[in-house]
């Protein structure tokens, strides 16, 4: 009987690995939540929006970086954040402008949008690719590690090591931070209320004043903004290839989705369910259920539910079981 | 009657741009384009069925054409009876187990009344039961996938006529619809796309990791046909005697002759599905499900038993997109489960139909003739861009740059031809009325 | 050159999806050997080689299929170098090559199931069936003492072959596999896989996967939550991006990648580097450039362009009797073969086709050291 | 508009009265000279002609509809007549291809709706006119979207006035009764503090209580300086409350006269007062 | 006959219908009244099969038909019309009233693929009912319109219409009236009148016009807070105190102040 251990072994593989991975998607999946709240459609290129972001973060990092600028334990890539928000919401805006407007105008059916911003995330995709390759490019720096398994081992003799990567406990706290900035911006600030109405009803919205072009803007950008933190974040974790990116998009609608669209806080709900059930159901409980029993004792087998391989079946899946106990996600998202 | 005329006229330009393929390339290209356009029409036939007719928003187009690749070879390669033996019959038997302990834990929630007995008594049965199937299961799919695993491992298939695949595919597509269907048809718009889509990605990790199924990523290759092979034409005599009196080599006569067979087969399918179609469509059948479509619960009002409309055309659309993915897999002539991803077999089905114009069948098999088109051109249509702009330039780094990137110049092309059409004509090419 | 003396070969790779980052450098690489070829001005009396690309997607299997087509009956190619997935491979070969008979030699494609595959005497390929890798692989860590292991490797057919083919051949020799758990390219988390495999535990991870897809995230994953510290990595791992990520991090971890005790791999090397082509080492450069030189070879050696005719000289070039021949030697190679004379290709990657027309697999044994990839003997 | 004996000038020697900022000068639309006599009404919908959509048929033909300062002018007419149409032609939601529609002389035919609302126009769509999503606070917060100044003492005086309102305000009004909605939709329109309010059918679906204390309320807001034009089926108390009454019959313009001459009509009443 | 035994159906914690009894007999023009949130839409829900009940039941000719789905009911004979109107818009006028018999030929796929001559009969005598539907509701020239595109009051028509379409026993109409012009509404009335007389169907009438009401009601119901308030003949309701204050009023207050 070894709790402790049992413990940590848990946390190293299960708990602190799908909190991190859980943020990354709740904030991917914030800006897809955003796009179908407010603009009303499933936007496909978000995956590529991100990428394109990140790319620019990662671009003006290698300047910074060549330049020795840096951010001490923290990565340079943080300074260059506001860079990369501002190409992404130009090239949104500039999307917006030449691309999406005309569906507007012309009232579009949501589905009509969605198959835009396929070819939107195909252009996208090719401008990414065009710019910096399709390989995987590396721009983390900084301390890696808040808490890393061999120095926890170290400072505490235990068997088992728990790791708590800077990048994750960045992204915990911008997700959880993000969230609750934009729940109150939505639900208590005049211009978040007014692009609510204008998602609702778009020719009273009219009709109260409210400028639906402005409305849009500011949809783009938060969603710009969002899009490239969430790229950023998720590049520093893992590394950035667009590849990679264009794959995010089906966890991060899964998230968007099971959470509820067009709500933020099921956004963040919705990132944990996907990121928990990846991890935890093809988890094998070997090791931790070996601490949990008598001294010496083993099982045999590896106590796993499924093998790995079902892991995005499993995630599917308890997706499924979800939706079909809240039809609407867990917050009770909208449907057009 | 100009509607008549632009339809006319439509059909003609994508007729005319395959006909250009082969008087620039070659007929085998234009051929080759032309068989997968067929199959890709009837794929966008069963999405039209299940969005334009009944507003169904169904993104698991790939899970129902993989399982008709599944029917393809559970039907027409040769079976491989040491596999039964070694534990073919003993995964049928877990399977039917398995099934079994579902039913049995459905009846149990429909029983029992309501309360922590049933949620007990329910968790210990399906506990017990998925012990008791992967105890029966798993030392059978060791068994058989033991044996022979680089060129078999997996219990083969009936040796059947591979043709007989395909109405069994769309019978396969349309099973696994129906359970989906009953499970997730109560959900709406974007709730049910994900669902199914993540059936449809169940499906694939199905095919995927069960090698004793179709032996999984290791691929089942060289699919009987049900038209000859090439090889053997021009090893016949009277063949190369034939086309040589119509002045051909036996290679290019060949390949033209299959796929010209293929191509026979293909129309005909298309031409009874979209009969069937356009009659279900333009008929009181019709009438209701675009009711249906409009508002729900108005038509629930009026008498129409929604969930089981949606349950039918749900099915029916599955079966399609079933038949023509067993179409697909014989053309092929093998089944690579790795090669399933949703950009190709669902996003781009949604965009042939959309394209070409929802609600409307005809516009599906436009949509699907002309998307498969330029999928399958824009890449040396990107080349050729690439090599344009290159073309003036020295050479240096830029240039080279730029060449390298000609590849992705496939996907902007793709995606620039997608919304010049989409912008042309924001309801498809031919609208619903 | 005239008409008459231009030869087009089909280069088709996935350009564009999941191993796009991996076949510019393929593609340089077989291009390179035909761009020799045409400044030789020996095959066929003053021929020009003109490469013709295509994108074979590595996973679609018809847009593969009609980008052959397109090559064979518009382009008018004469053989094909490629393609480079299994599964893609597998397709163009029964559809396209078969059909048309055009012969088709792939640098990379090694699910054992293609040994099996009907070719009509038309499909070779450069790169090793995997089923010989995993014995090598086994062999290496037994005599290293390693005796039990957790597997990972990327869900297609050349990973689980690969890892089918382990498995085996480390049980014969009395290794334990704790577990196997397949990991999907490109996703965007494995935390579940490296979870999964910790809880197995063992001495060390083989990963068979690739080295800029899935498998660094494995190894990051890995050496973060401080889950295995040695790696075991096939070749499909092996590339210079891994001493870029990870360096000394995993020194101690071995691997494995075709080749033979030969000069033709530094030579490879560094006419990749006088190329100037990125990412050159990566995996299947060198097996690119041999598919190539050895349908040229072939031609010439057939004195002929028709695939029908030079198909049956591969096997002829490739394997002995008669002069050895290292990568930027194919004009000597022309030459002797325009004289009648026999010769040996080795090429960069120690070519010797054996069976139905695949390399024999001499391996190279690498362990990392310092953060480099070192080589430590062939086998 | 030559068959319409009704149109006189009525209620224009009013509007000189009400009408402080002066006389608009009039500008007849294209081929349309005969509508001369609304011209100095605070709000004016000159001989419209137009549909919806680029290419559909023409709903208005030569409609004119106009209400002077702090008055009422109600608009009834069978279904399908152009009522709602004539509305939204005022409110610059559809194209119209002939005449012009004027605010306190000025011509605002060219503006958006949005621009129209900045100008002191407020609308209440007959349907789709509250947002459903939104909690019923929220929706009359939208309707004082343009305010910059405090809205709460207006807002007291609509729950004052709907108190089943106050008593919902933190509801999604998509979850209200068909009259509760009708309530809000009113109430997020006299947010607005319009200087012209159009209602289109205000009082479809309240109850007879709430319907009197509407009206009640509308004539207060009209007294207060406010143009009120509605349609209403209701037609009989709004003739009675109304300063004028138009009768729109298939886009046209039929009678036109004050409330209780229309009232008086036994043509009109018996062919679309309910006899 | 229609019979309402306590019946309950709650939003969250908000009752809506909080124990409402009522029985509707055979052959009656039921009036049904109320204020604003009465909850007489929701009771007309829950009894159309729409919403489930908290609890309760519904007996119709005694037969416990609680919980059963619209279309069920629909072929037992119960028909009602929403409120909000639901039209299927992108189908014609005339389409939209074809659609509604239930049991077509043409309904079912073999025939469509096998039947065609049949179907086309039946065609044929569907489109002659529907056109004597529109022409019955004075908008037979909006018989090829899309459903989609006509005015509020004439959507509210074909929603009546739909019920003319078939031998109903029982309809439930949610506020015909609110948006209909009255000179239309009056003959209306006459028709349900006669309906009611001729083919004996019963009708439920929420309504807020009392002239209506007037018309053709007998027996009315009021409603309010979710409970019936009153019942009785139109001359007992209108004198009930209750109802006066919760419903009726007294009558515009500003009303000699107009026309200044
Ligand atoms: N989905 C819902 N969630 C919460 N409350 C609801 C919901 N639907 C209705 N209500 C409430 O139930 C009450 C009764 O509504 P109902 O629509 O039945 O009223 P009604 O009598 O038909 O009124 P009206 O005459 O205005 O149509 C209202 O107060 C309404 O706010
Ligand atoms: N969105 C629309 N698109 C096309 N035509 C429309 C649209 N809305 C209404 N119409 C047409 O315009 C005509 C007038 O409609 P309108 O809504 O103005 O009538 P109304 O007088 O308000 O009637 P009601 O009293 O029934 O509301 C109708 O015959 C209808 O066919
Ligand atoms: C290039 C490699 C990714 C190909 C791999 N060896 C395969 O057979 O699929
Ligand atoms: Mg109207
Ligand atoms: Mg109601």
């Amino acid at each position: 009987m070894d709790l402790l251990h049992a413990f940590l072994t848990l946390a190293n593989f299960v708990l602190v690995p799908a909190i991190a991975y859980g943020s990354q998607l709740a904030i991917g999946a914030l800006g897809v939540t955003l796009i179908y709240g407010i603009l009303r459609f499933s936007n496909f290129a978000h995956g590529d929006t991100m990428a394109f972001g990140t790319m620019v973060v990662v671009l003006v990092t290698w300047w910074f970086q060549s330049m020795g600028i840096h951010l001490g334990p923290l990565p340079t890539a943080l300074l260059a954040l506001p860079v990369g928000i501002a190409a992404c919401a130009a090239l949104v805006l500039v999307t917006d402008r030449a691309v999406y407007r005309f569906y507007r105008a012309q009232k579009a059916k949501p589905v009509i949008l969605v198959i835009v911003s396929m070819g939107v995330m195909f252009i996208m995709n090719s401008l990414v690719r065009f710019i910096i390759g399709p390989d995987e490019q590396r721009f983390a720096d900084g301390e890696r590690f808040i808490l890393s398994a061999r120095d926890f081992k170290a400072m505490t003799g235990l068997d088992e090591g728990l790791t708590i990567k800077t990048t994750q406990g960045i992204t915990v706290i911008t997700a959880v931070v993000v969230v609750a900035a934009l729940f109150w911006f939505l639900n208590k600030t005049r211009t978040g209320k007014s692009m609510r109405a204008y998602s609702d009803n778009e020719d009273l919205a009219l009709l109260s004043g409210i400028n639906p072009e402005r409305v849009v803007v500011i949809t783009w950008l938060i969603v710009a903004a969002l899009a490239t933190v969430a790229g950023t974040l998720y590049g520093l974790d893992k590394s950035f290839k667009p590849f990679t990116y264009f794959q995010l998009l089906l966890p991060i609608f899964a998230s968007a989705i099971v959470g509820g669209l067009g709500n933020p806080l099921g956004a963040i709900a919705g990132g944990f369910v996907i990121a928990f059930s990846e991890v935890t159901v093809t988890y094998a409980w070997k090791k931790v259920l070996a601490y949990l029993g008598p001294e010496g004792w083993s099982p045999d087998g590896l106590v796993q539910l499924l093998s790995t391989d079902y892991k995005f079946a499993v995630s599917f899946a308890i997706l499924l079981v979800v939706l079909l106990f809240k039809p609407t996600g867990l917050f009770k998202g909208k449907s057009v | 009657m100009s509607d008549t005329g632009k339809k006319i006229g439509l059909f003609a330009i994508v007729g005319g741009l395959i006909l250009l393929t082969g008087v620039m390339q070659s007929w085998n290209s234009a051929l080759l384009i032309l068989n997968m356009g067929l199959i890709s029409a009837i794929m966008a036939l069963g999405v039209n069925l299940q969005w334009g007719f009944a507003g169904l928003f169904n993104v698991g187009v790939m899970g129902f054409v993989a399982l008709g690749g599944l029917a393809a070879v559970l039907v027409s390669s040769s079976p491989i009876p040491e596999a039964w033996s070694a534990g073919g019959f003993q995964i049928i038997g877990a399977l039917v187990l398995g099934l079994a302990v579902i039913v049995a834990a459905a009846v149990l929630y429909k029983k029992m009344p309501k309360g922590i007995a049933r949620t007990l008594a329910l968790l210990a049965l399906l506990i017990v039961g998925f012990v008791v199937y992967r105890a029966v299961f798993d030392p059978a799919v060791e068994a058989v996938e033991a044996i022979n695993p680089a060129a078999a491992g997996n219990i083969g298939g009936l040796g059947l006529p591979v043709l007989l695949a395909w109405p069994v595919g769309g019978l396969l597509a349309a099973g696994a619809a129906w359970v989906i269907g009953k499970t997730a048809l109560g959900l709406r718009s974007d709730y049910l796309a994900i669902a199914t889509l993540g059936i449809a990605e169940i499906i694939i990790a199905v095919m995927k990791n069960e090698d004793w199924l179709a032996r999984g990523v290791k691929n089942v290759i060289g699919l009987p046909r049900p038209v000859p092979y090439e090889v053997d034409l021009q090893n016949s005599a009277s063949f190369v005697e034939r086309a040589a009196s119509l002045g051909m080599d036996p290679t290019t006569a060949s390949t033209l002759w299959v796929k010209g067979l293929y191509a026979v087969l293909f129309t005909v399918v298309l031409l009874i599905i979209l009969w069937m179609a356009q009659m279900a469509l333009h008929s009181p059948w019709g009438r209701m499900m675009r009711a249906i479509r409009d508002n729900e619960t108005a038509a629930e009002a009026m008498g129409k038993d929604v969930t089981r409309r949606h349950l039918q055309i749900f099915i029916l659309g599955s079966a399609v997109c079933g038949i023509a993915g067993a179409m697909m897999t014989t053309l092929d002539g093998q089944l690579t489960p790795g090669t399933y991803n949703p950009l190709r077999f669902t996003f781009l089905i949604w965009v042939m139909v959309i394209v070409g114009g929802s609600g409307n069948n005809l516009g599906a098999v436009l949509g699907g003739f002309l998307i498969w088109f330029l999928w399958v051109q824009v890449e040396p249509m990107g080349l050729w861009v690439m090599q344009t702009i290159t073309s003036g330039m020295s050479d240096g780094p830029l240039k080279n740059h730029l060449l390298d990137s000609a590849a992705h110049m496939r996907l902007l092309t793709m995606g620039v031809v997608l919304l010049a059409v989409l912008r042309f004509s924001p309801r498809g090419l031919i609208p619903e009325k | 050159g005239s008409h008459g003396n231009e030869v087009k070969l089909g280069v088709i790779l996935g350009f564009t999806g999941p191993i796009e980052s991996l076949t510019p450098a393929m593609a340089a690489g077989a291009e390179l050997a035909m761009a020799e070829v045409s400044a030789s001005g020996k095959l066929m009396g003053g021929a020009k080689v003109t490469p013709v690309r295509a994108d074979s997607t590595c996973v679609d299997a018809g847009a593969a299929t009609a980008a052959a087509e397109r090559l064979i009956t518009s382009e008018g190619v004469k053989g094909i170098m490629g393609a480079d997935c299994s599964g893609v491979t597998g397709a163009i070969l029964a559809n396209v090559a078969v059909p048309n008979g055009v012969v088709m030699i792939s640098p990379s494609a090694t699910s054992p199931a293609l040994t099996a595959a009907e070719d009509n005497g038309l499909f070779f390929r450069t790169a090793p069936s995997d089923a010989r890798q995993g014995q090598v692989l086994a062999d290496v860590l037994m005599e290293k003492g390693i005796k039990s292991v957790a597997v990972t490797y990327t869900n297609n057919d050349y990973g689980k072959g690969l890892a089918d083919s382990f498995a085996a051949a480390y049980a014969a020799v009395g290794g334990t596999v704790t577990t196997t758990a397949a990991h999907e390219d490109g996703k965007a988390d494995y935390s579940a896989e490296v979870g999964a495999l910790a809880a197995a535990g063992g001495d060390a991870l083989v990963v068979a996967g690739y080295v800029d897809q899935g498998g660094p995230g494995i190894i990051r994953a890995s050496l973060d939550a401080g889950a295995f510290e040695t790696f075991v990595l096939p070749d499909g791992m092996i590339g210079g991006a891994l001493e870029t990520t990870f360096g000394a991090e995993i020194n101690g971890s071995i691997g494995t990648v075709p080749g033979t005790e030969s000069e033709g791999a530094t030579m490879m090397a560094k006419m990749i580097a006088d190329a100037g082509i990125a990412g050159g080492d990566g995996p299947y450069v060198g097996e690119s450039y041999d598919a190539a030189a050895l349908i040229l070879l072939a031609m010439q050696a057939a004195g002929s362009t028709e695939p029908g005719d030079y198909k049956a000289k591969v096997m002829d070039v490739a394997n002995a009797p008669g002069e050895k021949i290292y990568p930027g030697e194919l004009a000597k190679a022309l030459e002797i073969l325009a004289g009648g004379g026999d010769i040996d290709y080795v090429g960069a990657t120690a070519v010797e086709l054996i069976g139905p027309g695949e390399a024999a697999g001499g391996y190279r044994e690498i362990e990392i050291k310092d953060g480099k990839l070192t080589t430590v003997k062939y086998r | 508009m030559s068959k319409n004996p009704y149109q006189d000038d009525h209620g224009n020697k009013d509007a000189s009265i009400t009408n402080p900022q002066g006389r608009a000068e009039f500008q007849p639309a294209p081929g349309t000279g005969a509508a001369a006599h609304t011209g100095d009404a605070f709000l004016i919908g000159d001989s419209m002609t137009g549909g919806y959509g680029k290419t559909g048929p023409d709903i208005l033909h030569d409609c004119t509809i106009a209400v002077n300062k702090g008055e009422i002018a109600v608009i009834v007419g069978p279904n399908g007549a152009g009522k709602s149409t004539a509305m939204k032609a005022t409110f610059g939601m559809l194209n119209l291809r002939k005449g012009s529609v004027r605010l306190d002389g000025e011509d605002i035919t060219g503006l958006s709706p949005q621009d129209r609302v900045i100008k002191g126009m407020g609308f209440v769509p007959q349907t789709h006119n509250i947002f459903t999503s939104m909690t019923v606070e929220e929706n009359l917060e939208m309707g004082a979207f343009i305010r910059r100044d405090d809205y709460k003492g207006t807002m007291a005086q609509v729950y004052d006035l709907f108190p089943i309102l106050k008593e919902k305000r933190r509801q999604p009004a998509g979850e209200l009764s068909g009259g509760q909605r009708q309530q809000v939709a009113v109430g997020r329109a006299l947010m607005t503090r319009p200087k012209v309010l159009l209602l289109d059918e205000p009082t479809a679906g309240v109850s007879p209580i709430v319907m009197d204390e509407l009206f009640d309320r509308i004539i207060e807001v009209a007294r207060t300086g406010i143009s009120i034009l509605m349609v209403e089926q209701n037609a009989r108390q709004a003739l009675e409350i109304a300063d004028k009454g138009y009768v729109l019959v298939q886009g046209a313009n039929a009678h036109t006269g004050t409330g209780k001459d229309l009232l008086a009509d036994p043509e009109v009443r018996r062919s679309f007062l309910g006899g | 006959m229609i019979v309402v035994e306590d019946l309950h159906k709650h939003f969250g914690g908000f009752h809506a219908v909080d124990g409402a009894s009522l029985r509707i007999e055979t052959g009656s023009i039921t009036g049904l009244i109320g204020p604003n949130g009465a909850g007489k839409t929701t009771l007309f829900n829950v009894i159309a099969g729409v919403l489930e009940p908290t609890s309760g039941r519904v007996i119709m000719d005694g037969e416990d038909i609680t919980g059963l789905p619209p279309h069920a009911l629909f072929h037992k004979g119960l028909l009602r019309t929403f409120q909000i109107a639901h039209e299927f818009g992108s189908m014609t006028c005339r389409e939209n009233l074809m659609m509604v018999p239930g049991g077509q030929l043409g309904e079912t796929l073999w025939n469509t693929w096998f039947g065609r001559k049949r179907i086309a009969d039946e065609e044929r005598a569907l489109r002659a009912k529907a056109d004597e539907v529109l022409e019955f509701l004075t908008i037979e020239h909006i018989a090829d319109l899309k459903a989609g595109e006509v005015s509020g009051g004439q959507k509210k028509l074909l929603e009546l219409g739909r019920t003319m379409m078939v031998d109903a026993k029982i309809v439930f109409l949610d506020e015909v009236g609110a948006g209909v012009n009255r000179t239309l509404l009056y003959t209306i009335a006459d028709a349900i009148k006669q309906l009611n007389k001729e083919r004996g169907y019963t009708f439920v009438v929420i309504e807020h016009d009392m002239d209506f009401i007037d018309k053709i009601c007998d027996p009315v119901i009021c409603m309010a807070e979710g409970k019936v308030l009153a019942e009785g003949s139109l001359a007992e309701i209108k004198a009930n105190e209750q109802v006066i204050e919760a419903y009726l009023g007294t009558g515009l207050k500003n009303k000699d102040k107009v026309g200044a």
